[in-house]
């Protein structure tokens, strides 16, 4: 892309201006075009064998159903999407070539990559993007398909540019159009066939059985010219995390993701073994029901979110592969992080004279199970402990991992819960904490919160944006009835063959881009 | 290597084949350590054959293993020397005293049904011992094997050896054990109580067999038993042992004719007929009346063909036959665990109902049963008091002190002390057990005590201290007894009436007296020769008359048509007998046969 | 011979039945299950509204009664349906599955069974000696670790300390058979330690039990050899016992094995039937169950198959 | 008995069985006086993850920082006591059941049979993971799923015994004299099926450990923070790999009782046996 950016079809200077002014973008303009960045001399060739945690024998290719890392990594693998993240966080454009919002960022023009070619030999035009937004709106079960309500219309403007016109104005919308469920696949009669496997990716699918393995090799005919480094691409789902990590200290495969935290410090002390680790959104969070007893009084809620330890979660639970979160979902890495907000602290006088304010002792529930994170249940019984010293009273009840998120989440008063966490502000409050939102897990509904959301999202003025984001994250941490006790970091090991530039935080092993973006030493 | 090549055949007459001297042997118990062989010494020279006689417990049997240098586990020589053919088998090494057994010594077991192994054929079995001693080969033994078949006359010598162990009448397995024993033509032979479970005519078939080889082979031998009429048809010498100790020693007409002990004579006694007084207590009136009774379990044959059986109150009716001719079955049709096809049972002039489950606590607690193996027929994890308290608390409702009282009072009525209340059957003797069933049964104060084969698996001495103490209480308490057994010797001392069954059907009936006296059925005039007699010689004599030499070495089988009997009976007549049913004859001295001879036909 | 065909069929009738049992008590009890297999699927995303479509797509709509009459007119005709989740034919998805997890326990019964009756042999021989002590302490330790900790043991010395064999069994169909081996041998090795226990004690007892027996006397009294008394004339009469732990165990190794192929990532299928239950992909659950049903109520067949055959009185009657 | 008689008893036993009773006692003295033998307690949070064996905590520390001998020593009152449960719970169950099926036979035994054959032909932890799932993994539902499976094994094995026991003549006698079906099973056979029923229920204990660990395998197991063996084997098997043998303890707790358990029954075993020649 480089390239073709100074080839003229885009200034570089007004691309990223664009982006600047959307704040899409902060001022990392320069780093732009990581996908061509060439600061390493990155070789082509070999086969990457990972080991991933997810992966099950009834998963599909079908993106509608993507819900697992593993998915996610071989989404990546085979598709493209329209923008990319890149390790700063920024969206840049991928299969678009460009995206322009008019109308108050009503309206949105994408100018598609021209020459862009599927794996079966098809070029890519604005009938299969058109096609492939289709199958995630109307009847459909994919979950994009709430995201993009907010699209009233999709329509073409010649072979190569595709317009959206949404409901109301939003600035972060390349965000949205970019989720990873709508991977653009190629159509036929207006219509792609979900579960066909083929996709612009860096790898062309050879082999696949669902739950255990992928294997591909490199896409001769791939966009990027500076991506895709290895010849083949193996991908193992190896869902105990000590056998993942017997694999790769045993040489069965190059890379795997979530390393066991437990067990880090010793893998990283093996000799050919590199564990490295990012942080992103990602954020472990406790859940209360606002609208059921005893936590529909703040009273309770402040009680509980002063009488945790959050340090010595995450020292125990992350074993220090964390930061502590201040009880919203903003991470650290987010472009409007309230840095300047109080850090809530552990302080058993103040839950003390909190649950003296709720009428006395508290005695309630907490449900648990490692489906809802890894060391759920760990935190939970810590938790547990570090409330009774406060005098609160938290009986931890380990729930059933299977049916764990049709069962306890959103049904129980308190549980424990996971969040991927979001690129944009808005995309997070929106999804979860916005009044009536669908996974509003805790049942909030707070009046100038949700007024502040929908001015933030039209909103084009950075520090004004930014103001409103840090007053509703200090709402969300004073009266919101989540606790949110770490930002985990996405931890992966690697051999030391493995060579790669910055990486990035939005999802594990580099964005998920690990295959195109990696390579041998 | 076989007899005929041992270096001391010649000499075999002046030293001993088997010298065993000062033999200590003892057993481990709860208790620990005790004595169960004290200081034995016995000699045996080639072509003799030497009886060992005693109860169970006398050592009899451990003194036999340990001629072959063997002890059972749990058991320990301790003192003494064995030696056979100059060889001291109690140092000589685990390997040596292999190599001696199955080639030079060999054994004969209790029960051959136990003693072969299910899962091998016969011939397989008989080669075993002479192939794995490299004797013969594969080929010769199983020649030798068809030799020794044909020439012990069992049936179709050339086959039956494929035959398994099951597949072969009781009898007839005896024999092929004994024929197995002589596969490597051993110097001495041991054999340990083999016509002990077997019917009189079984036990004449395999005396026979004994004998030839005994005598024929000039082989020695070692008899064990308890019963001294067994053991002298083939000893030369007998030793009588008690309790690990020897009681007497000399030969078989000495020990026959003039005992010197008392033990010894308490022996012979025991195996001499006691005539019983009729019973005074008859009274008129049938108790229990079995009425044309067919019987049969699920899909199989009729085992009872039509039987009809009147018992009189306060008298002992004796049911005697082979196994295998339906006598248990018509204690279970009686006892109601077997339902009649067809006919009734009716007890003290009331119809029982077929079915156990119909019968009400009176009806079930007025028959009693008494079985034949007192080791099974006891609960081996309850006490005694447990054992005869239950129909006590059961029955008659009784508790506490009253049912301690009364157990007390059944265990002197059996002639025990009070002593054995806390015991448990496994701490009983075989005799005390099957007092402890007595006693269980007069518990319930029944009218009739059905007695099945009660004392056949007992010793002589203690056979005959139950019978005596049946009809003791019999005459105390007024009790009826129907008496099962195959023993005619036992119940000519018990019974008032006598009911002979051959195959399911009633051969014949009557009165003790005219049963026992001509005219006798065939097949009554079998069973009465077959008993053993306590003289020497009474085995070939036996063995000559036309009854044994027709009904020896056959089973009884079921038929449905003619004569059961015509199979194995000296005055057959060939057709009528093999097609049509006999009829049904009443004669002159009051009792009933069928038969198609006429009494006084049968008379002579 | 005609026996032992009435018994099979008999048997084989009422393994039917149980299989029909099996199938209503698996289908009602994953229908009893909270959540559906829209609701498992969409996991954490699932809105009523995706649910609600995503339930008509898959037939879930439905009464559940009729969806298992189908299911049922279906296995009759040999027709296991298709799953649920990726529209896969369930024949062809199993197929894979069920070849890998019979060679996984093909395997180690095949290390096991001889290593299991070995063992058991020498220490009714050598009863109360030290091997016997040994041998005995050893396959008691052996079980009474649970497998997952076992094969981590495993892994550690003869993956990573000795780098042997590789730490995961990553097979795939185009393997030749030597190489299989050699990346099964430490599941199968596991699966070993675990049901060798079992059998071996069994076989010990059953021979042991035996020597008390007339006809074992009978034997020593003929001077036969104590291998052979044992090889010859305890064995055969205690194989009804021994060949029913076996099956019993045999079936474990088809029916049990989930954590062991969770441990060393072996795509058999007990991991396809866990997947599948918490994914509430009923038709896959059922074809699962229904396989690991008909494997136990077979092994069992030919247990007592095998018994009636080595038992001369049920296999040749008077 | 009185304590002397239990004294000889224990005197008289071969070293095997004296270990197994000299272990099984101390897992009782620790059981029953967890409180007051731990140094710290059952939750409590003391220092950091995987502290070293040393005089503060002598066996370290677990991964939330609570004192891993205290939870051993908790962890033994509760394992043993709920696998103690259980299999008790899983031998009334399976051996009345299966008494009944030998005694009465016919349509019960049938009826009895292919219940079981059912249960048994589904894999347990299957079978286990859809009960739990419905009904929750509260510890009775926990405690029955378990003894329900277990009990299957015991029926078969209590059907086989108490058939051929149900042959002899001291049964037949009893049921002459008219007694009713649970006087036959408890005071005439259940008496004489009690060895083989003993041996069984030394693995079958055992075995109930395992399946909690491995439904903890499955997040099915006891709830936390209660400690138990099959959990923490569970809870710090990874370290394994790494050469850390914190993972050993619970497990050589466990396998050190199911060796001791079984010397003992088999000890029994044989002396039971021995009465039984004797008679």
């Amino acid at each position: 892309m480089k390239e073709e950016l100074i080839s003229g079809k885009i200034t570089r200077r007004e691309f990223a201006q664009r982006l600047i002014a959307l704040g899409i973008i902060g001022s990392s303009a320069g780093t732009l075009l990581t996908w061509a960045d060439k600061a390493h001399a990155a070789k082509r060739g070999g086969r990457l064998r990972a080991g991933i945690a997810h992966g099950s024998t009834t998963d599909t290719l079908d993106p509608a159903t993507y819900e697992n890392g593993y998915m996610s990594k071989i989404n990546y693998a085979i598709q493209n999407h329209l923008g990319e993240v890149d390790h700063t966080g920024n969206m840049f454009p991928e299969l678009a070539e460009s995206w322009d919002p008019q109308n108050g960022a009503k309206t949105w023009v994408f100018n598609l990559r021209r020459g862009v070619e599927f794996h079966n030999g098809k070029t890519l035009d604005s009938d299969d993007v058109i096609a492939s937004f289709q199958h995630h709106m109307g009847e459909t079960k994919s979950p994009a398909k709430s995201l993009l309500k907010q699209v009233s219309s999709i329509r073409k403007d010649g072979k190569y540019k595709v317009v959206f016109e949404l409901t109301g104005g939003n600035a972060d919308f390349p965000f949205v159009a970019s989720d990873y469920h709508i991977a653009i696949k190629a159509s036929k009669d207006g219509k792609i066939n979900p579960t066909d496997g083929i996709g612009t990716g860096a790898y062309v699918l050879k082999e696949m059985e669902m739950g255990v393995r992928f294997f591909g090799t490199r896409n001769p005919n791939y966009f990027k010219p500076d991506r895709g480094w290895f010849n083949e691409l193996e991908m193992l789902s190896i869902v105990d995390p000590t056998a993942r990590s017997n694999a790769l200290t045993t040489g069965e495969v190059d890379v795997i993701d979530r390393v066991d935290l437990k067990t880090a410090h010793l893998l990283a002390r093996k000799s050919g073994i590199k564990v490295e680790e990012t942080t992103g959104t990602k954020h472990y969070t406790f859940p209360m029901r606002t609208d059921t007893p005893p936590f529909d009084d703040n009273n309770v809620r402040m009680a509980l979110k002063h009488a945790v330890n959050r340090d010595e979660i995450v020292e125990k639970v992350l074993f220090g592969h964390g930061v502590v979160g201040n009880d919203h979902p903003i991470a650290p890495s987010n472009p409007f992080h309230a840095a300047t907000l109080p850090q809530r602290t552990y302080d058993p006088d103040k839950a003390r004279f909190y649950a003296k304010k709720a009428g006395g002792s508290i005695k309630v529930q907490l449900s648990a199970a490692d489906a809802a994170f890894p060391g759920a249940v760990d935190a939970a019984v810590l938790y547990k402990e570090h409330a009774a010293v406060a005098g609160i009273d938290i009986e931890v009840i380990r729930e059933p991992s299977d049916g764990y998120w049709s069962n306890v989440w959103m049904k129980k008063p308190w549980g424990a819960c996971y969040w991927g966490g979001r690129p944009t502000e808005d995309w997070m409050f929106s999804t979860a904490y916005m009044g009536g939102a669908s996974w509003n897990d805790t049942f909030w509904k707070h009046d100038r919160f949700d007024k502040l959301l929908i001015q933030a999202r039209a909103e084009t003025d950075q520090n004004k944006r930014r103001e409103m984001y840090y007053e509703m994250q200090q709402i969300v941490r004073d009266e919101g009835g989540v606790v949110v006790p770490m930002f985990a970091n996405y931890v992966f090991g690697t051999t030391d063959k493995i060579e790669h530039g910055t990486l990035a935080g939005n999802w594990d092993l580099d964005g998920d881009k690990f295959h195109e973006r990696w390579w041998y030493s | 290597m076989s007899a005929e090549t041992h270096s001391n055949t010649e000499s075999g007459t002046i030293t001993p084949l088997l010298e065993v001297k000062g033999l200590r042997i003892e057993g481990l118990s709860e208790k620990g350590w005790h004595e169960i062989v004290c200081g034995v010494d016995l000699q045996l020279k080639r072509g003799e054959v030497l009886g060992l006689i005693g109860e169970s417990g006398a050592g009899k049997s451990t003194i036999g293993l340990a001629s072959m240098g063997y002890t059972r586990d749990g058991c320990r020589i301790t003192d003494g020397d064995i030696i056979f053919d100059g060889l001291e088998l109690r140092t000589a090494s685990e390997e040596k005293k292999r190599r001696l057994r199955g080639t030079r010594i060999a054994y004969v077991a209790q029960s051959a049904a136990a003693a072969f192994n299910p899962a091998h054929r016969l011939l397989d079995q008989f080669s075993e011992a002479p192939v794995d001693h490299g004797v013969l080969s594969r080929r010769e033994a199983e020649k030798k094997g068809r030799d020794l078949y044909r020439s012990l006359d069992l049936p179709d010598p050339e086959n039956i050896g494929e035959r398994w162990p099951h597949q072969v009448s009781g009898g007839q397995l005896q024999r092929m054990m004994v024929a197995m024993a002589m596969a490597c033509g051993p110097d001495l032979l041991v054999f340990d109580e083999p016509t002990t479970a077997l019917d009189v005519t079984t036990q004449i078939e395999v005396l026979k067999t004994i004998k030839e080889v005994v005598t024929a082979r000039q082989v020695a031998a070692i008899y064990i038993t308890h019963d001294l009429a067994v053991v002298a048809q083939l000893a030369d010498h007998l030793m009588v042992l008690r309790y690990g100790d020897l009681i007497e020693m000399n030969t078989t007409g000495q020990m026959l004719t003039a005992p010197q002990q008392d033990y010894t004579r308490a022996l012979l006694d025991a195996r001499t007929r006691h005539e019983k007084p009729p019973s005074e207590a008859a009274e008129s009136g049938a108790l229990l009346t079995i009425n044309s009774v067919t019987a049969g379990y699920r899909n199989g044959p009729d085992i009872l063909q039509d039987v009809s059986v009147s018992v009189t109150r306060g008298q002992t009716v004796a049911v005697v036959g082979e196994s295998g001719s339906g006598k248990s079955t018509l204690a279970r049709v009686i006892t109601g665990l077997l339902p009649p096809r067809s006919g009734s049972i009716e007890f003290a002039g009331e119809r029982l109902p077929p079915e156990l489950a119909q019968r009400n606590k009176r009806q079930l607690r007025e028959a009693q049963m008494i079985y034949q193996m007192p080791d099974v027929a006891l609960n081996p994890r309850q006490r005694v008091r447990d054992i005869i308290g239950r129909p006590l608390s059961f029955y008659l409702g009784l508790s506490g002190k009253e049912r301690e009282r009364r157990i007390i009072e059944l265990l002197e009525q059996i002639e025990l002390s009070d002593r054995y209340i806390d015991r448990f059957p496994g701490e009983l003797s075989g005799g005390e057990k099957q007092r402890i069933c007595i006693a269980r049964a007069l518990a319930a104060e029944p009218d009739l005590i059905i007695c099945d084969e009660v004392t056949s698996a007992l010793d002589t001495i203690v056979a005959q201290a139950i019978l005596n103490l049946l009809q003791r209480l019999q005459s105390e308490l007024r009790l009826t007894y129907l008496f099962i057994s195959h023993d005619l010797d036992t119940v000519a001392s018990i019974a008032d009436k006598v009911v002979v069954f051959y195959a399911g059907r009633i051969a014949e009936q009557g009165p003790k007296s005219a049963v026992f006296e001509p005219p006798f059925h065939p097949y009554t005039r079998l069973l009465l020769s077959s008993v053993p007699e306590m003289r020497q010689n009474w085995l070939e004599e036996t063995l000559s008359t036309r009854e044994a030499q027709a009904g020896i070495a056959r089973e009884v089988k079921i038929t449905e048509r003619g004569c059961p009997f015509n199979e194995r009976c000296p005055a057959v007549i060939p057709d009528i007998c093999v097609s049509e049913r006999p009829p049904v004859q009443t004669a002159a001295s009051g009792h009933t046969f069928a038969c198609q001879h006429s009494p006084k036909e049968l008379a002579s | 011979m005609i026996h032992i065909l009435k018994i099979v069929a008999q048997r084989i009738a009422l393994g039917l039945l149980t299989l029909l049992v099996i199938s209503l008590f698996i289908t009602f009890g994953v229908e009893l299950l909270p959540g559906d297999l829209a609701e498992s699927i969409l996991g954490q995303s699932a809105t009523p509204e995706t649910v609600r479509v995503f339930r008509a797509e898959l037939g879930l709509d439905k009464p559940a009664h009729l969806r298992y009459l189908d299911w049922l007119a279906g296995m009759a005709t040999g027709d296991m349906g298709v799953s649920l989740a990726n529209k896969r034919e369930i024949s062809e998805l199993v197929g894979i599955r069920l070849a890998n997890t019979l060679f996984l326990g093909g395997f180690a019964a095949a290390i096991a069974v001889p290593l299991a009756l070995l063992l058991g042999i020498l220490a009714a021989l050598y009863r109360n000696s030290f091997y016997d002590r040994a041998v005995n302490v050893f396959t008691l330790t052996s079980i009474s670790f649970p497998e997952f900790f076992v094969a981590y043991i495993l892994i550690l010395f003869f993956a990573i300390k000795f780098g042997w064999f590789p730490g995961i069994s990553n097979v795939s169909t185009e393997l030749a058979l030597g190489d299989k081996l050699y990346r099964t041998l430490l599941p199968a090795a596991t699966l070993t330690l675990v049901v060798v226990a079992h059998m071996m004690r069994m076989t010990r007892a059953a021979i042991i039990n035996l020597l008390a027996s007339p006809y074992i006397e009978m034997a020593r009294l003929k001077g036969i050899r104590p291998t052979r008394i044992i090889l010859r004339h305890a064995l055969p009469n205690a194989l009804a016992p021994i060949v029913n732990v076996i099956a019993l165990n045999l079936a474990y190794l088809v029916v049990g094995v989930v954590i062991v192929e969770v441990v060393f990532v072996y795509p058999g299928l007990g991991q396809l039937l866990v997947d599948s239950v918490s994914k509430r992909d009923v038709p896959v659950v059922q074809a699962c169950s229904m396989i690991f049903a008909s494997v136990y109520i077979l092994l069992n067949l030919s247990a007592d198959v095998i018994s009636i055959i080595t038992n001369p009185r049920l296999l040749h009657p008077r | 008995m009185p304590m002397s008689n239990l004294f000889k008893e224990f005197l008289s036993a071969p070293l095997t069985a004296k270990f197994g009773m000299l272990v099984i006692f101390g897992y009782a003295v620790i059981s029953i006086f967890a409180p007051l033998i731990a140094p710290y307690g059952e939750t409590e949070i003391l220092g950091g993850a995987y502290e070293l064996w040393g005089d503060k905590y002598l066996l370290g520390t677990d991964n939330l920082g609570r004192d891993m001998l205290s939870r051993l020593i908790y962890g033994a009152r509760n394992t043993i006591g709920i696998a103690l449960l259980i299999t008790v719970l899983a031998f009334l169950l399976g051996s009345i059941t299966g008494m009944i099926a030998a005694t009465v036979g016919g349509w019960t035994d049938q009826i009895l049979g292919r219940i079981v054959d059912v249960l048994m032909s589904i894999p347990s932890l299957i079978f286990a993971l859809l009960v739990l799932s419905i009904f929750g993994t509260a510890m009775p539902y926990l405690i029955s799923v378990i003894a329900i499976l277990d009990s299957t094994r015991v029926f078969r094995l209590a059907r086989a015994t108490a058939m051929n026991v149900a042959v002899m003549d001291f049964v037949e006698v009893a049921r002459l004299r008219g007694e009713r079906l649970g006087w036959i099973t408890v005071k005439e056979i259940l008496p004489n099926i009690t060895a083989p029923l003993l041996a069984e229920f030394g693995l079958r204990f055992c075995f109930v450990f395992l399946f909690i660990s491995a439904l903890s395998f499955l997040g099915l197991g006891i709830q936390p923070p209660t400690a138990d063996w099959g959990s923490m084997v569970r809870d710090n098997s990874t370290l394994i790999t790494y050469d850390d043998i914190t993972p050993l303890l619970p497990a050589g707790a466990i396998a050190l009782l199911t060796v001791a358990v079984n010397f003992v029954v088999d000890w029994m075993l044989h002396k039971s046996s021995g009465l039984k020649d004797v008679s």
